[in-house]
């Protein structure tokens, strides 16, 4: 039997960052995953993490795995794919199911990081081939490039519906809506943004009324529901299409954690069945901790962080780090965490309603009911302001931990603070040189530099961009307004790709100058 | 203390009793809620009367499904219900494989 | 259906193309990837049919878990297509019930 | 809370006495301690419906429940129990495996079972899944296999519905009595319960209760295990065990096999909650691959352990208790109770009601060690 100072299941965010810290302390440590590649969910998320420089922000999220994976490597950790945990039995005993063998190990502590799985929900045709998971979209676009259908109905409008969708249309497929029975969209208003000024459009309290097809999903019908749930006659709206994909939210993949006979609570705000963790993920057993979604539905980013307390207070546990050394560390890590989750997002402010930003400023509902902000709204945001020359507009409108735009700009011109969740604001003393650092790091692609005047009648507007084929400088084609409508003619005048953009391309182009705060997206072709 | 003659509301058929819930074991709706007035109060009975999350993927996609439905029925919160137990294997493991272990 | 360039990802890193047969019908993959993608490549939506009800079912969660992908492969049943790696010349058949023949589904 | 009978025990002896006292217009009350109705042995079990192998003082009961209860249970209890009666095949490849059948059919025989020994070939032409290492087999054609899930939770349903009153997630933790008589069930909370008889039908902890009116039943908990594959197209209907009492165990209806382990490591399991050990499912597929090699491939969706009572003597004690008058012992099982429960729910019945009880029960009365 192999022995190991850490057994760690599942090769995430959380089980690579705690592999990383109890390595760190010369533990012996060995991460078993059954999945062929590593990095959990971080490989199939290929938009820029939000957070702060330290928790990665604006780096996407397989780079971000490729990370994490080359540093615990690099510091001795044991990685096993395709290695499937069978159970964890008396005596931190794992039995490990790799390639036609099984392996027993012990492990003085074990770490369960075992991630989440999708909720469902159930209509008329869900178990038809073509109605498939949000998640598997993602394996199938992102991992193994091929394309889950041509035409796509979104359900679920928080963020895995939101950057999904996104994917789908990056990977190449219509998506002919966005829909969910809340009343407001769940994730974050600059994704929804994103998907909405492509021309998607947002059904909110609208659910499945049923999927069509005999062999396979043809069509689908959404309705608008009620109070009671129930589907309003005549507010039925029917789409052709060949994928249904349901994003309905995640479920800590617990089972593990009960068979280990850890004490389990349902427990609602950790979004369902979790083990019973204290302030460093050990759950009731000793020595077995869990960290990341298994013990509470989250962001990546926190359960990077969990992962890494977990994997400082094992450490501890077994003699690698002083317990001074330690509690240092881990408060650290607490701070940061404290930090992720704040704002409108937090872990604490699930199902709560928020009317306005700490800022005090009034929240859009126009974002929360349609997915985009009105040119009305838009202009009541500290980031969104009017001068002569070139210079940033930041339709960044909910308090989300996220500030890479405050690093990006040399000039200083975009200020957040020391506050993660306040909005960015622009600061009307500094300099805009028009570089598109801002543009390119904003995680939320909500950043725009505009020039209002160009003197002649037109207005340029760049924006970021992330589709193929790329436009060409001197293309004609539409500019689209936030809510995705063609408003005007624009044409390219200008394409930037750098490496420090990582993929993000600058797309300038001229409108006529009514337009300079309505027109934020192109269309390729025919101009209106 | 469960008391399994607790009233509960009078069974009344849905137009949505036909929907699977289980998609491996093909257990609809209505045969959950015909459980639940006939005795089956926890997840756990409710799997081993109708087999809900015991076919091949053990219940991954249906658990939460199937305990709202049963916490409806019973007029309860969800998370009053608990949880049907983890064991082991967590992924379904061929007999040869298994024989070749020897506990190394 | 296979996504040539992809703005983030650039192409995608694939094993060698191989012949493998789904219902007797000779198809074409990659080696490596999942049996699954191969055969969504090729259009193939229904991966079996259930038991009790006799329904169509295809790709569900992707990542070997739901088991609503499983087929027959080399004949043998309730293989998860959506994980188990392609190779040159598998047999890939239609799943009915828990076999691969229409009339041997289980009582 | 008062009925006419208090049953602590809501596993399937508790639930097939409740119905059969329902049935009969007694008032009951059924006290599980767990969450779950039958949530010991009863739905644990590998589910055999066996007369064969069968200690000659248990024997009656099984044959009574074949010949009366078992094909009539699924009508009975509106749950198809998934019973067949398609024999049982107890397996042997050694000289000394046919020893221990020839010893066991021979008993059998003696007590008027259809129970003979069989060639290997003669084995294989019933089961033609069965590999040449079989050399020797003992068969019992009327033997056969149900599931245990569908009839424990069935006769719960059915005596739910007949008016018995089930209470679940109450531990009786001591039994009184009344000016001589036991007629008073406690539970920890302070609940009291108050019937004519008390069935005791608790498993295991059936011994810590007895004791609190000073009673006491020889067993001891063990542990065994359980695991059950995949479904599969169907292959066979026999019940199946083994000479060396490795595995034991059929197809059910459903596809899946169902097979009870034995590592021989179960006596020594801790205490508490029953844990699998990490290598039982491995050495029940070493042992059930020698003798069916087609099952190789078959795979394993879940395994689970559950504890067993073990009576000093290897059989229940099913019982009034001359010092403790109103108390009924059903309870010391020795993991062989699934196949005998709708005929002990029925003489436990009886017992309770002062009726002539449809087999002798007197082999298996409380003091039988004296």
């Amino acid at each position: 039997m192999k022995h190991y100072d850490m057994i760690i299941v599942g090769a995430g965010p959380a089980g690579l960052s705690a592999a990383i810290e109890a390595a760190k302390r010369g533990m012996k440590v060995v991460v078993y995953d059954e999945n062929a590649k590593p990095g959990g969910q971080l490989f199939k998320q290929i938009h820029k993490f939000f957070g702060s420089r330290e928790h990665y922000a604006k780096i996407r999220g397989f780079q971000i795995g490729e990370k994490l994976l080359a540093e615990a490597s690099e510091l001795g950790v044991e990685v096993v794919l395709d290695a499937i945990v069978i159970g964890i039995f008396p005596e931190k005993e794992v039995t490990v199911k790799i390639g036609e063998h099984v392996t027993h190990a012990k492990g003085d502590t074990i770490l369960i990081a075992t991630g989440a799985s999708e909720n469902m929900v159930t209509f008329p045709g869900w178990t038809l081939p073509g109605v498939i998971g949000a998640g598997a979209a993602q394996t199938m676009m992102n991992l193994h490039g091929v394309l889950p259908g041509h035409r796509v109905l979104m359900l679920g409008t928080g963020n895995v519906g939101l950057v999904v969708s996104f994917q789908l249309m990056q990977a190449g497929c219509e998506v002919v809506a966005l829909a969910d029975a809340a009343p407001r969209v769940g994730g974050y208003g600059v994704h929804a943004s994103k998907v909405a000024r492509c021309g998607v459009p947002f059904y909110l309290s609208h659910t499945i009324v049923s999927a069509e097809g005999e062999d396979h999903v043809t069509g689908v019908t959404i309705g608008q529901v009620d109070a009671n749930w129930q589907i309003i006659e005549g507010s039925e709206k029917h789409f052709d299409v060949d994928t249904i994909c349901l994003a309905v939210g995640l479920s800590p993949m617990s089972k593990l954690c009960d068979m280990a006979g850890c004490d389990m609570e349902d427990n609602p705000a950790k979004a369902g069945f979790v083990p019973v963790v204290d302030e460093y993920g050990e759950t009731s057993v000793s020595g077995i901790y869990a960290a990341g979604d298994v013990s509470g539905i989250e962001e990546a980013s926190s359960a990077m962080i969990e992962g890494r307390i977990a994997g400082i207070a094992a450490a501890v546990k077994l003699g690698y780090l002083s317990e001074a050394e330690g509690t240092a560390e881990i408060e650290k890590q607490k701070a940061a965490l404290g930090g992720l989750r704040q704002g409108m997002f937090a872990p604490g402010m699930r199902g709560k309603q928020i009317t306005e930003t700490e800022e005090g400023i009034a929240i859009s509902q126009n974002l929360l009911q349609y997915g985009f902000v009105s040119d009305e709204e838009v202009e009541r945001f500290p980031g969104v302001t009017h001068s002569s020359g070139i210079h940033p507009v930041m339709e960044c409108t909910q308090n989300i931990p996220c500030n890479p735009c405050q690093d990006a700009c040399k000039n200083h011109c975009i200020k957040i603070g020391s506050h993660i969740t306040s909005l960015p604001s622009v600061d009307p003393e500094a300099k805009c040189t028009g570089c598109g650092m801002c543009v390119a790091a904003c995680s939320g692609q909500a950043i725009f530099l505009v020039r209002e005047d160009c003197g002649d009648g037109t207005a340029e507007i760049t924006l970021p961009y992330e589709f193929l084929p790329l436009p060409q400088k001197g293309e004609k084609g539409t500019a689209l307004s936030r809510k995705g409508e063609a408003v005007c003619e624009a044409e390219v005048v200008g394409v930037r790709t750098a490496k420090v953009f990582d993929h993000t391309n600058l797309l300038t182009m001229k409108v006529p100058k009514e337009y300079a705060m309505k027109a934020r997206f192109f269309r390729k072709g025919e101009p209106v | 203390m469960n008391d399994r003659n607790r009233e509960l509301k009078p069974f009344v058929e849905a137009p949505d009793d036909d929907m699977i819930i289980c998609r491996c074991e093909e257990i609809t709706k209505g045969e959950i809620r015909r459980a639940v007035h006939d005795g089956m109060f926890t997840l756990t009975e409710i799997r081993r009367y109708l087999r809900t999350g015991m076919g091949l993927c053990q219940g991954q996609t249906c658990t939460k499904l199937v305990k709202s439905i049963v916490a409806r029925e019973l007029g309860v919160k969800p998370n009053a219900l608990g949880s049907a137990t983890g064991r082991a294997p967590m992924r379904p493991i061929e007999m040869q494989i298994l024989a070749k272990d020897k506990g190394e | 259906m296979r996504i040539q360039e992809h703005p983030i990802l650039g192409t995608y890193e694939k094993g060698k193309t191989v012949s493998f047969t789904f219902d007797g019908k000779q198809l074409e993959g990659c080696a490596g990837e999942p049996i699954a993608m191969a055969l969504k490549n090729a259009g193939v939506m229904v991966h079996r049919y259930t038991k009790k009800e006799h329904k169509p079912r295809g790709i569900f969660c992707a990542i070997g878990r739901c088991t609503d992908c499983v087929m027959v492969v080399n004949g043998k049943p309730n293989v998860r297509t959506c994980i188990t790696p392609l190779e040159a010349g598998m047999e890939v058949r239609t799943q009915y019930g828990v076999s691969a023949g229409k009339e041997g589904n289980a009582v | 809370m008062k009925a006419d009978v208090v049953i602590v025990g809501g596993g399937i002896m508790g639930c097939a006495a409740a119905y059969n006292l329902a049935q009969n217009g007694v008032s009951v009350i059924v006290l599980e301690g767990s969450e779950n109705i039958g949530n010991g042995g009863s739905v644990r079990n590998g589910g055999g419906v066996r007369q064969s192998g069968r200690d000659p003082r248990e024997l009656p009961l099984v044959m009574y429940a074949i010949k009366h209860i078992w094909p009539n249970l699924s009508d009975m209890l509106d749950t198809n129990v998934e019973y067949h009666q398609q024999g049982n095949l107890r397996l042997g490849g050694t000289e000394q495996n046919q020893k221990i059948l020839e010893g066991l059919t021979e008993r059998a025989v003696k007590c008027g079972l259809d129970v003979r020994m069989i060639s290997g070939d003669e084995a294989r032409e019933i089961n033609p899944y069965l590999s040449d290492a079989v050399t020797c087999a003992s068969w019992c054609p009327t033997d056969g296999h149900a599931n245990p899930l569908m009839a424990t939770m069935g006769y719960y349903k059915m005596a739910r519905r007949l008016g018995a009153h089930f209470i679940s997630d109450e531990k009786i933790v001591s039994l009184r009595k009344i000016k001589g008589k036991v007629c008073q069930a406690i539970s920890a909370s302070g609940n009291v319960y108050e019937g004519d008889q008390i069935i005791l039908a608790a498993g295991y902890e059936s011994r810590f209760l007895a004791s609190t009116v000073g009673v006491d039943v020889p067993m001891q908990p063990v542990l065994l295990e359980t695991l059950v594959t995949e479904a599969v197209a169907p292959m066979f209907w026999q019940m199946l065990g083994t000479a060396d009492a490795d595995f034991y165990g059929h197809q059910t209806d459903h596809g899946s096999f169902v097979f009870g382990l034995n590592s021989g490591l179960e006596p020594f399991a801790k205490p508490g909650k029953p844990v699998s050990s990490s290598i039982a499912a491995s050495a029940a597929c070493r042992g059930i691959m020698r003798y069916f090699p087609s099952l190789a491939e078959i795979k394993v969706v879940r395994s689970w352990a559950g504890w067993i009572d073990i009576c000093a003597d290897h059989v229940p004690v099913i019982s009034k208790v001359e010092e403790a008058p109103g108390l009924i012992l059903a309870c010391g099982f020795s993991g062989h109770g699934f196949g005998i429960s709708p005929a002990v729910g029925l003489v436990l019945a009886q017992l309770a009601t002062g009726q002539e009880t449809a087999v002798d029960l007197s082999p298996l009365r409380y003091g039988r060690w004296a």
